[in-house]
C-alpha cells in the first residue's frame, strides 16, 4: 500500500520530463512519455486496488482507509499539515475514473493532436492536469486538496487557452480561471472557518470532530457547508458559477473530454461526498445542494436544446448531468451519485471523443447545421455516438440507466418536486440528444452531405470502442466507494413513479424524432421570429453571462480605466503645485519699486510698534 | 563574528569593484562577485549553526545564534550590537541570493560605469544585511540610511527615461519617514532613560520600557510610518511604481527583492515588541490599511500598461498581505509573513528579471506594443508563465503557502479582514494573467517588436535558481519555518502585552 | 510745569515731521525729492534727541544730534552722487528705472 | 506776559512754521521751491533747538543743514538742470490719488508713535545744556563718537567723489533694458 505515492508522481514525472525536454523531444517520444505515464498510473491503480481488496478481504472493516504520510508540509503554531495521501473506497473509485478514462483520452489525444505544432506542450499540460487531479483525490488534508483543486484550475486555464493565437481562447481561459478562482476563494474561507472551529484541517479528523462540536442544523455547519458548496459549485460549473464551462469548449476536444466532462468538473461532487458528515449536519445545506442541482439540470437542459455547436450541446449536457449528481448528493443518495459520476465520466468522454472525430473529419467544422447524414461515412463514430447517447438518455440496458434511476427514486423519497424536476430534465435530455443524433448523422443539410476524410492514425478508434463497451457494461460494477459512503436506504416508491421514470425518455426520443427528422410540429423548434427573444435568451445560458458582465466585469473595467494612474499619486503632486503657487504669489511682491519697499517697511514698523504697545 | 565579516566583505568587494572599474568592466564584475562569494562563505557557518539549533526540533533551540556588542559611543550607550536569530539568518540568506541574481542580471545590462554600479550594488547589500542584523536602534538607523543612498544612485545613474523624478521621489519618501523614525527612537530612549536611569539604544534594554501611554502610541506611529513607507502600504506607496519603472533591472530586483523586506522586517522586529499595547490598539487601523492595499493595488495593477509598473503594484498587493499577517500577531500568521516575504522576494525578482529581459529584446515595456511573444521566445515565456502563476498564489509554490498561512492566522484575530483580503486571491489572477495575455498570447500586433533571441544559458541559470527556490518553498516550507521557529516564538512573546499568554 | 509740556510737544513735533518726511519719501519718484524728505526725517530724529537731552539735562542728546547730523551729511553726499550717476545712465531721475533686481 | 508764556508762544509758533514748511516742501513740484522750504524748516528747527536749551545744536543745525547740505542740493539741482520741463514731469509723476497710501501710512505711524509716548509728568522741564558741557562730554567719554563721525564723513567723501567721477562716459542705459555699452576696453 505504500506505493500509493507512485500514482500521482508518475504523471508528475511525465510532466517534468516533458518540461525539461522543452521542445527538443520528438513527437514519438513525447507521445510515449505523455500517454505512458498515465497508463502506468492506471496500472499502479489496479495494483493498489488489488492490495486494497486483499486487505478488505481479510477482515479490515470496509470504511477504514490507508494513509501514506510523505513529509511534513506546513508546520506553524497549532497548524501542522503534512504531505500525506489517503486511500479509501471513495478515492479508489475516483482513481479508477481519472486514470482509466484519462489513459484512454490520452491515447486518443496522441492521435487527434498529431499534426499540432505544440504537441509536447499539450502533453505537458495534460500530464500536469492528471497529476493535480490525482493529488486532489488522494489528499489527506483539505489544504493539500486545495493544492490539487487550484492545480486543476490552472491546467484547465492552460489547456483552454492552448491555441493562444486567437485572443478569444485566451479570454475564455482567463474567464474559466477567474470564475473557478472565485469558487476556490469561498472554499478557502470555508477552510479558515473549519480551522478556527475545529482546530484541524485533516479530513478524517474533521469528519470525526464535526458531529461532536456542531449541533444538528446549527448555523456553523450550515455556513461551512455553504462555503464548501461555493467551492464545489465553482469547480463543477453549477448555477451561480457555471458561465465558464460553455466557453471552455474553446480548448482542444480531448481537453474538453478529460477536463470538462470526466474529471475536473466532478471535483465538486467528490468534495461534497468526501465531507458528507459536515453536510449531513445541516439539512438547509442539503436542500441547497439538491436545489442547485435541480435548477442547473433544468437550465442546462433548456439551453442545450438551442445550441448549434456540437461541443456546446455536450458541455451543457455535462452541466445538466452534474446537476443530477448534485441532486443525488442533496437527497442523500451518496453512492448512486458517485456511481453516476463514474458512468457519466465514461459515456460523456465517449461522446466528446466521437464529437472530436466528427470535427476532425469535417475539417474542424463544429456547427451541426452544416453536418448531416454522416452515418455512412463515419461508421465507428456513428455507433459509438449512438451508444453514448443511449447512456445519456438512460435507456434501460445501458449504464446510464443503472446510475440515473436510483437518483430519481431517491429524489422521490426526499421530495416529489425534486422527482418531477429530475424526470422533466430526463425528458429534456432525451429530446436534445436525439436532436443532436439526428442533425449530425441522419437527414440531409441544405448543401448536401458534406465530404469527410477519414482521420488516419490507429489511436483514434480503439479508445472509442473500449469506452463504448465500458459504457454498456459499467452498470454492473459495484464501486468500492459504496463502503465509505453511508448506505442509501432501500427505495420503494409507487410503481407509476418507476415506470414514468423509464418511459419518459422514450417519449422524448419519439418527440425528438418527429420534430427533427419528420419535420412535424415545427412550432416546437422555436425558429419562428415570435420566439426569437426567448430562443436567444435560452441559447445564451439564461442570460447569466450578460448579468455577470453588467454586474461585475463592466464596473471593474470602468473603475480600472478611470483610475489608471492612482489618485493617491495626486497627493504629492498637489504638494508640488501648492509650493510653486506660493512662490509665484510672493515673488510678485518684489516688483523693483523702491517706494513699494519703503511702504512695506513703514507698514511693518507700524505693526511692530502697535504690537509692542498694545500687547 | 560572521555578520560583521559579511558586511565588511561586501563593502570591500564594492570598493575593489570601483577601483577596478575604469580598467575593465570584466575585472570589476569579478571583484564584485568575489566580494559576494566571500560574504556567502562567511554566511554558511551561521546557517549551519541555525540548522543545528533547530535540529532539536522542539523549537527550544537558542533564540540568538550569535551576538556581538562593541562599545561605539559609550556616552549615549550606543553599541555596535549585532545579533542574529532564525529570522535574520533567513533574510540575510535571501539578500545574498538576490545579490547573486542582480549581479547576474547586471552582467549584460549594465555597460557604462560598471565599477561604480557594483560599488552601489554591494553597498546596498551591505546596508540591508546590516539592517537585518543590527539590534542597536542607532546602528539600525545608520544602516537604514546606508542602504538608501546607493539605491538612489542606482536609479539616478542607470535608470530609464525620467529616472530623476522617480529617484528623487523615492529618496524624499524614505528619508522623510526615516527622520520620523529617528525622532521617535530618540524619544523612546529618553523614556527608557527616565524609567530606568540608564541611557541605552540596545533593543534588549528598550524592550523593558513601559510604552503604554498616549506617547507610546505616537512613538509606535513614528516607527510604523517609516516601515509602511518602505513596505509600501497604500497611502504612502506611490514612490514604488515610479522607482520600479525607472530603475534598471538589477536595481528593480534589489528594490523589490530586498528593500521592501526591510520594511516588513522593521514592522516585525520593532512595532510589537517595543510597543505591545500601542500596537494592539492600532491593529484594526493597520488591518484595514493592509486590506485596502491588497485590493486597491490589485485593481491598479490590472489597469497598468507598463509591465514593470504592473509588477510593482502587484508587489504592493502582496505586501498588503504582510501587513495583515504581522498585525494578526499569532504564530501561524507570523510564520506565514516570513514565508510570504521570502516567496515574494523570489517571485518578484523573477518577474522583474524577465521584464528586464523583455525590454532588452523588444526595447519596450508597454503591453499594448507587445504581443505574441510565445512563439518567438518559448523558454522566456514559459518562465514568465511560471512566475506569473507563482505571483497569483498557486498552491505548490511559495506565495500560496505564505498567503494561506497569513489568511488563516488573520482569520483567528479578525475574520472580516481575512475574508475581504481573500478577495485579493480572486483579483490576483486577473492582473497576473493580463500580462500573459497581452504580451505572450495572441498574435503579434502589426507594429509589435519582433525578437528572435531566446534565453541565453546564463539567464536561464539565473531564473532557474528562483524557480527551484519557489518550488522548494512551496513543497517544503518546513525548511524555512523550522529555522525561524525559535526566533519567531520569542519575538511573539515579547510582542504580547504583559499578562497575555502565548 | 509748563516746560514739561514743551518737551512732550517737542516729541510730538518730531513725530509729525518724521511722518511728513516719510510721506514725502513714499510719494516721490524723483530721487532728489526723496533725498530732501529724507533730510527732514533725519532732522526730526535729531529734534527728538535734543528734546530728550534737554529733558534730562544731559549733553548726550546733543552728541547724538551731532552724530545724526554727520550721518545726514554723509548720506546726502553719497545720495546725490548716486543721483548724478542715475541721471547720467538713465537720463532721468526716476527711481522706478532702477528695477533690474525685481523678483 | 511772563517769560514762560513768551517762551511757549515762541515754541508753538516756530513749531507751526516748521510743520507748514515741511508740508509745503513735500507737495512742491519745483525742486528749488522744495529746497527753499527745506531751508525754512531747518531754520525753524534751529530756533526750537535753541528754545530747548541746546544752543550748540541750533548753531550746528544752521551751519550744516541750512548751509552745507542745502548747497549740495542746489548744486545737484543745477547740474541736473531740473528746470522747467522737469516740473511738468514731476506733476505727471505725482497723481493726486498717489498721495492716499503714503498719507494713510504716515498718519498711522504718527498715531502709533504718539500713542507710544509715555506720561509727560516725569519729564522735568527744559534744561539748558551749554556748549561747554557738550564739549567736555564730547571729548571726554564720547571721544569715540567723534572718531566715528570722522570715519563716516571720510566714507561719505570718498564715496561721493568716486561715484560722481567722470572718468569714462558711463554706458547709456536705454529703456530696452539691454546695456548698450559703447565704451571700448571698459572693464564691464
Amino acid at each position: 500500500m505504500n506505493l500509493l505515492w507512485l500514482i500521482p508522481t508518475l504523471p508528475f514525472l511525465g510532466f517534468t520530463i516533458l518540461v525539461l525536454s522543452s521542445g527538443r523531444m520528438s513527437r514519438e517520444r513525447a507521445r510515449i512519455v505523455g500517454v505512458g505515464s498515465v497508463a502506468l498510473a492506471f496500472l499502479a491503480t489496479i495494483y493498489i486496488a488489488t492490495q486494497y481488496y486483499a486487505a478488505a478481504a481479510h477482515g479490515l472493516d470496509h470504511g477504514a482507509g490507508f494513509t501514506v504520510s510523505l513529509w511534513p508540509w506546513i508546520t506553524a503554531g497549532s497548524l501542522n499539515l503534512n504531505f500525506s495521501l489517503y486511500l479509501d473506497g471513495l478515492s479508489l473509485s475516483m482513481l479508477f475514473v481519472i486514470t482509466g478514462v484519462g489513459a484512454l483520452i490520452h491515447l486518443y489525444a496522441s492521435g487527434y493532436m498529431w499534426d499540432d505544432p505544440d504537441y509536447t506542450r499539450f502533453f505537458t499540460y495534460m500530464n500536469l492536469f492528471v497529476a493535480a487531479m490525482l493529488m486532489l483525490v488522494l489528499a489527506d488534508n483539505l489544504v493539500l486538496m486545495f493544492l490539487g483543486w487550484e492545480g486543476v484550475g490552472l491546467c484547465s486555464f492552460l489547456l483552454i487557452g492552448f491555441w493562444y493565437k486567437d485572443p478569444k481562447n485566451g479570454y475564455a481561459a482567463r474567464k474559466a480561471f477567474v470564475v473557478t478562482r472565485a469558487g476556490d476563494t469561498a472554499f478557502a474561507i470555508g477552510l479558515f472557518l473549519l480551522f478556527r472551529e475545529l482546530g484541524s484541517l485533516e479530513i478524517q479528523e474533521i469528519l470525526h470532530l464535526a458531529p461532536e462540536n456542531f449541533e444538528m442544523g446549527g448555523n456553523m455547519p450550515t455556513l461551512i457547508s455553504a462555503l464548501l458548496l461555493g467551492g464545489a459549485v465553482g469547480k463543477s460549473a453549477q448555477i451561480p458559477l457555471q458561465t465558464w464551462l460553455p466557453d471552455a469548449m474553446a480548448g482542444p476536444t480531448p481537453v474538453s473530454a478529460l477536463i470538462h466532462a470526466a474529471t475536473m468538473v466532478t471535483a465538486g461532487v467528490y468534495l461534497i461526498a468526501r465531507c458528507h458528515p459536515v453536510f449531513l449536519l445541516s439539512p438547509i445545506a442539503m436542500t441547497m445542494v439538491a436545489s442547485i442541482g435541480l435548477i442547473t439540470l433544468l437550465v442546462a437542459g433548456f439551453t442545450a436544446l438551442n445550441q448549434w455547436d456540437i461541443k456546446r450541446v455536450l458541455a451543457y449536457s455535462t452541466m445538466s448531468q452534474i446537476g443530477y449528481m448534485f441532486l443525488a448528493l442533496g437527497v442523500e443518495a451518496w453512492d448512486s451519485s458517485i456511481f453516476h459520476l463514474m458512468t457519466h465520466a465514461i459515456f460523456k468522454a465517449l461522446l466528446f471523443l466521437t464529437a472530436g472525430s466528427i470535427i476532425l473529419a469535417m475539417h474542424h467544422e463544429q456547427d451541426i447545421r452544416k453536418m448531416g447524414g454522416l452515418r455512412k461515412q463515419l461508421p465507428v463514430p456513428f455507433w459509438c455516438f449512438l451508444i453514448g447517447s443511449a447512456c445519456l438518455i438512460a435507456l434501460p440496458p445501458t449504464s446510464g440507466f443503472w446510475s440515473k434511476e436510483p437518483i430519481l427514486l431517491a429524489a422521490w423519497e426526499a421530495d416529489p418536486i425534486f422527482w418531477y424536476g429530475a424526470v422533466f430534465g430526463a425528458f429534456l435530455t432525451a429530446v436534445y440528444t436525439t436532436r443532436l443524433m439526428l442533425l449530425v448523422f441522419f437527414g440531409t443539410p441544405e448543401g448536401g452531405i458534406p465530404k469527410t476524410h477519414e482521420p488516419k492514425g490507429w489511436q483514434l478508434h480503439p479508445p472509442l470502442i473500449i469506452l463504448a463497451g465500458l459504457s454498456l457494461v459499467a452498470g454492473l460494477f459495484n464501486l468500492p466507494a459504496a463502503d465509505v459512503l453511508p448506505h442509501a436506504h432501500e427505495h420503494h416508491p409507487p410503481l407509476w413513479v418507476e415506470i414514468t421514470g423509464i418511459l419518459l425518455p422514450v417519449v422524448g426520443i419519439f418527440i425528438g424524432w418527429q420534430v427533427f427528422l419528420k419535420g412535424r410540429w415545427q412550432a416546437l423548434r422555436m425558429e419562428s421570429p415570435a420566439f426569437d427573444g426567448l430562443r436567444k435568451f435560452l441559447a445564451s445560458g439564461w442570460g447569466f453571462d450578460w448579468l455577470y458582465d453588467i454586474l461585475l466585469v463592466k464596473p471593474f473595467m470602468a473603475l480600472a480605466k478611470a483610475n489608471r494612474n492612482d489618485i493617491v499619486d495626486l497627493v504629492p503632486k498637489a504638494v508640488v503645485v501648492a509650493s510653486s503657487q506660493c512662490y509665484y504669489f510672493f515673488s510678485r511682491g518684489q516688483n523693483g519699486q523702491l517706494r513699494f519697499y519703503v511702504a512695506t517697511m513703514a507698514a511693518a514698523a507700524i505693526m511692530i510698534i502697535s504690537l509692542a504697545l498694545f500687547t | 563574528m560572521q555578520v560583521i565579516g559579511i558586511i565588511v566583505s561586501l563593502m570591500a568587494g564594492g570598493l575593489l569593484a570601483m577601483a577596478l572599474g575604469p580598467k575593465s568592466a570584466q575585472a570589476s564584475r569579478l571583484a564584485a562577485l568575489a566580494g559576494l562569494a566571500v560574504a556567502t562563505i562567511l554566511f554558511f557557518p551561521l546557517l549551519m549553526l541555525a540548522i543545528s539549533e533547530t535540529g532539536s526540533g522542539t523549537g527550544a533551540g537558542a533564540v540568538w545564534l550569535s551576538q556581538i556588542s562593541i562599545e561605539w559611543i559609550p556616552r549615549f550607550g550606543i553599541r555596535l550590537l549585532f545579533a542574529v536569530d532564525g529570522i535574520a539568518v533567513i533574510l540575510i540568506g535571501l539578500t545574498l541570493l538576490l545579490g547573486y541574481i542582480s549581479l547576474l542580471s547586471a552582467w549584460s545590462e549594465i555597460t557604462k560605469r560598471c565599477g561604480f554600479f557594483y560599488f552601489c550594488l554591494l553597498f546596498t547589500l551591505a546596508g540591508v544585511v546590516g539592517v537585518f542584523s543590527a539590534l542597536d536602534l542607532f546602528l539600525f538607523f545608520v544602516f537604514w540610511e546606508v542602504m538608501l543612498i546607493p539605491m538612489f544612485l542606482i536609479i539616478t545613474v542607470w535608470g530609464h527615461e525620467n529616472r530623476y523624478y522617480a529617484a528623487l521621489k523615492f529618496f524624499i519618501y524614505t528619508q522623510a519617514s526615516s527622520l520620523l523614525m529617528l525622532l521617535s527612537m530618540l524619544v523612546l530612549v529618553h523614556m527608557h532613560w527616565q524609567q530606568s536611569g540608564t541611557i541605552s539604544f540596545s533593543w534588549f534594554d528598550l524592550l523593558e520600557t513601559d510604552t503604554s501611554g498616549r506617547l507610546g502610541f505616537w512613538l509606535m506611529l513614528g516607527f510604523f510610518v517609516a516601515f509602511v513607507v518602505k513596505l509600501p502600504g497604500i497611502p504612502v506607496h506611490n514612490w514604488l511604481p515610479d522607482a520600479h519603472t525607472q530603475a534598471p533591472t538589477p536595481g528593480s530586483i534589489l528594490l523589490a527583492g530586498i528593500l521592501l523586506k526591510t520594511g516588513a522586517y522593521g514592522l516585525l522586529r520593532f512595532i510589537f515588541p517595543l510597543f505591545p499595547e500601542a500596537a494592539l490598539e492600532f491593529t484594526p487601523i493597520a488591518m484595514t490599511l493592509g486590506v485596502i492595499s491588497v485590493l486597491y493595488a490589485a485593481k491598479l495593477a490590472f489597469a497598468q500598461n507598463d509591465i514593470k509598473r504592473l509588477i510593482a503594484y502587484a508587489s504592493i498587493s502582496h505586501m498588503g498581505f504582510v501587513t495583515l499577517g504581522i498585525f494578526a500577531w499569532n504564530a501561524i500568521s507570523l510564520q506565514g509573513t516570513l514565508v510570504q516575504i521570502v516567496a515574494h522576494g523570489l517571485s518578484s525578482a523573477g518577474l522583474f528579471a524577465i521584464a528586464g529581459l523583455i525590454q532588452q529584446r523588444t526595447h519596450t515595456r508597454a503591453l499594448d506594443e507587445l504581443g505574441g511573444l510565445w512563439p518567438q521566445v518559448p523558454r522566456l515565456s514559459a518562465l514568465m508563465m511560471f512566475f506569473a502563476i507563482a505571483a497569483l498564489g498557486l498552491p505548490g509554490l511559495g506565495n500560496f503557502v505564505g498567503e494561506f498561512m497569513i489568511l488563516l492566522g488573520t482569520f483567528q484575530t479578525s475574520p472580516i479582514a481575512a475574508v475581504v483580503a481573500a478577495l485579493g486571491m480572486v483579483l490576483a489572477p486577473v492582473y497576473a494573467l493580463i500580462i500573459m495575455q497581452k504580451a505572450f498570447f495572441g498574435t503579434p500586433s502589426a507594429d509589435a517588436k519582433s525578437t528572435s533571441v531566446d534565453l541565453v544559458p546564463h539567464e536561464i541559470f539565473m531564473l532557474a535558481i528562483l524557480v527551484v527556490g519557489l518550488i522548494i518553498l512551496g513543497f517544503w516550507p518546513g525548511l524555512l519555518t523550522n529555522l525561524s521557529e525559535p526566533g519567531m516564538l520569542d519575538l511573539m512573546r515579547n510582542g504580547l502585552p504583559a499578562g497575555q499568554g502565548g | 510745569m509748563i516746560d514739561a509740556v514743551i518737551i512732550d510737544h517737542a516729541f510730538i513735533l518730531a513725530g509729525i515731521l518724521f511722518c511728513l518726511g516719510l510721506a514725502g519719501v513714499l510719494v516721490r519718484r524723483n530721487l532728489v525729492f526723496v533725498l530732501i524728505s529724507l533730510e527732514v526725517m533725519l532732522n526730526a530724529a535729531g529734534l527728538a534727541f535734543i528734546a530728550a537731552g534737554s529733558a534730562w539735562g544731559q549733553p548726550e542728546g546733543q552728541i547724538m544730534f551731532l552724530a545724526v547730523v554727520t550721518l545726514g551729511a554723509a548720506e546726502v553726499a553719497v545720495g546725490l552722487g548716486l543721483t548724478l550717476l542715475l541721471f547720467r545712465r538713465f537720463n532721468s531721475v526716476d527711481i522706478d528705472q532702477l528695477n533690474q533686481l525685481k523678483g | 506776559m511772563t517769560a514762560a508764556f513768551i517762551y511757549s508762544l515762541m515754541f508753538y509758533f516756530t513749531a507751526a512754521i516748521a510743520v507748514l514748511a515741511t508740508l509745503l516742501m513735500i507737495t512742491r513740484h519745483n525742486a528749488v521751491h522744495a529746497l527753499l522750504y527745506l531751508i525754512i524748516s531747518s531754520l525753524s528747527m534751529a530756533i526750537i533747538f535753541y528754545l530747548l536749551g541746546a544752543p550748540f545744536a541750533a548753531v550746528l543745525e544752521v551751519i550744516i543743514y541750512a548751509g552745507a547740505v542745502m548747497i549740495l542740493f542746489v548744486f545737484v539741482v543745477m547740474m541736473l538742470n531740473l528746470g522747467h520741463k522737469s516740473v511738468e514731469q514731476e506733476a505727471a509723476w505725482l497723481p493726486a490719488k498717489g498721495w492716499i497710501v503714503p498719507s494713510v501710512l504716515a498718519a498711522l505711524l504718527l498715531i502709533v508713535l504718539i500713542a507710544g509716548l509715555g506720561e509727560p509728568e516725569n519729564l522735568r522741564g527744559v534744561h539748558l545744556v551749554g556748549v561747554k558741557e557738550v564739549g567736555i562730554s564730547l571729548f571726554g567719554p564720547y571721544l569715540l563718537v567723534v572718531e566715528l563721525a570722522s570715519f563716516l564723513l571720510m566714507a561719505g567723501l570718498v564715496g561721493a567723489y568716486h561715484l560722481a567721477r567722470q572718468t569714462t562716459p558711463t554706458p547709456k542705459f536705454d529703456d530696452s533694458g539691454t546695456s548698450t555699452s559703447k565704451t571700448q576696453g571698459d572693464e564691464a
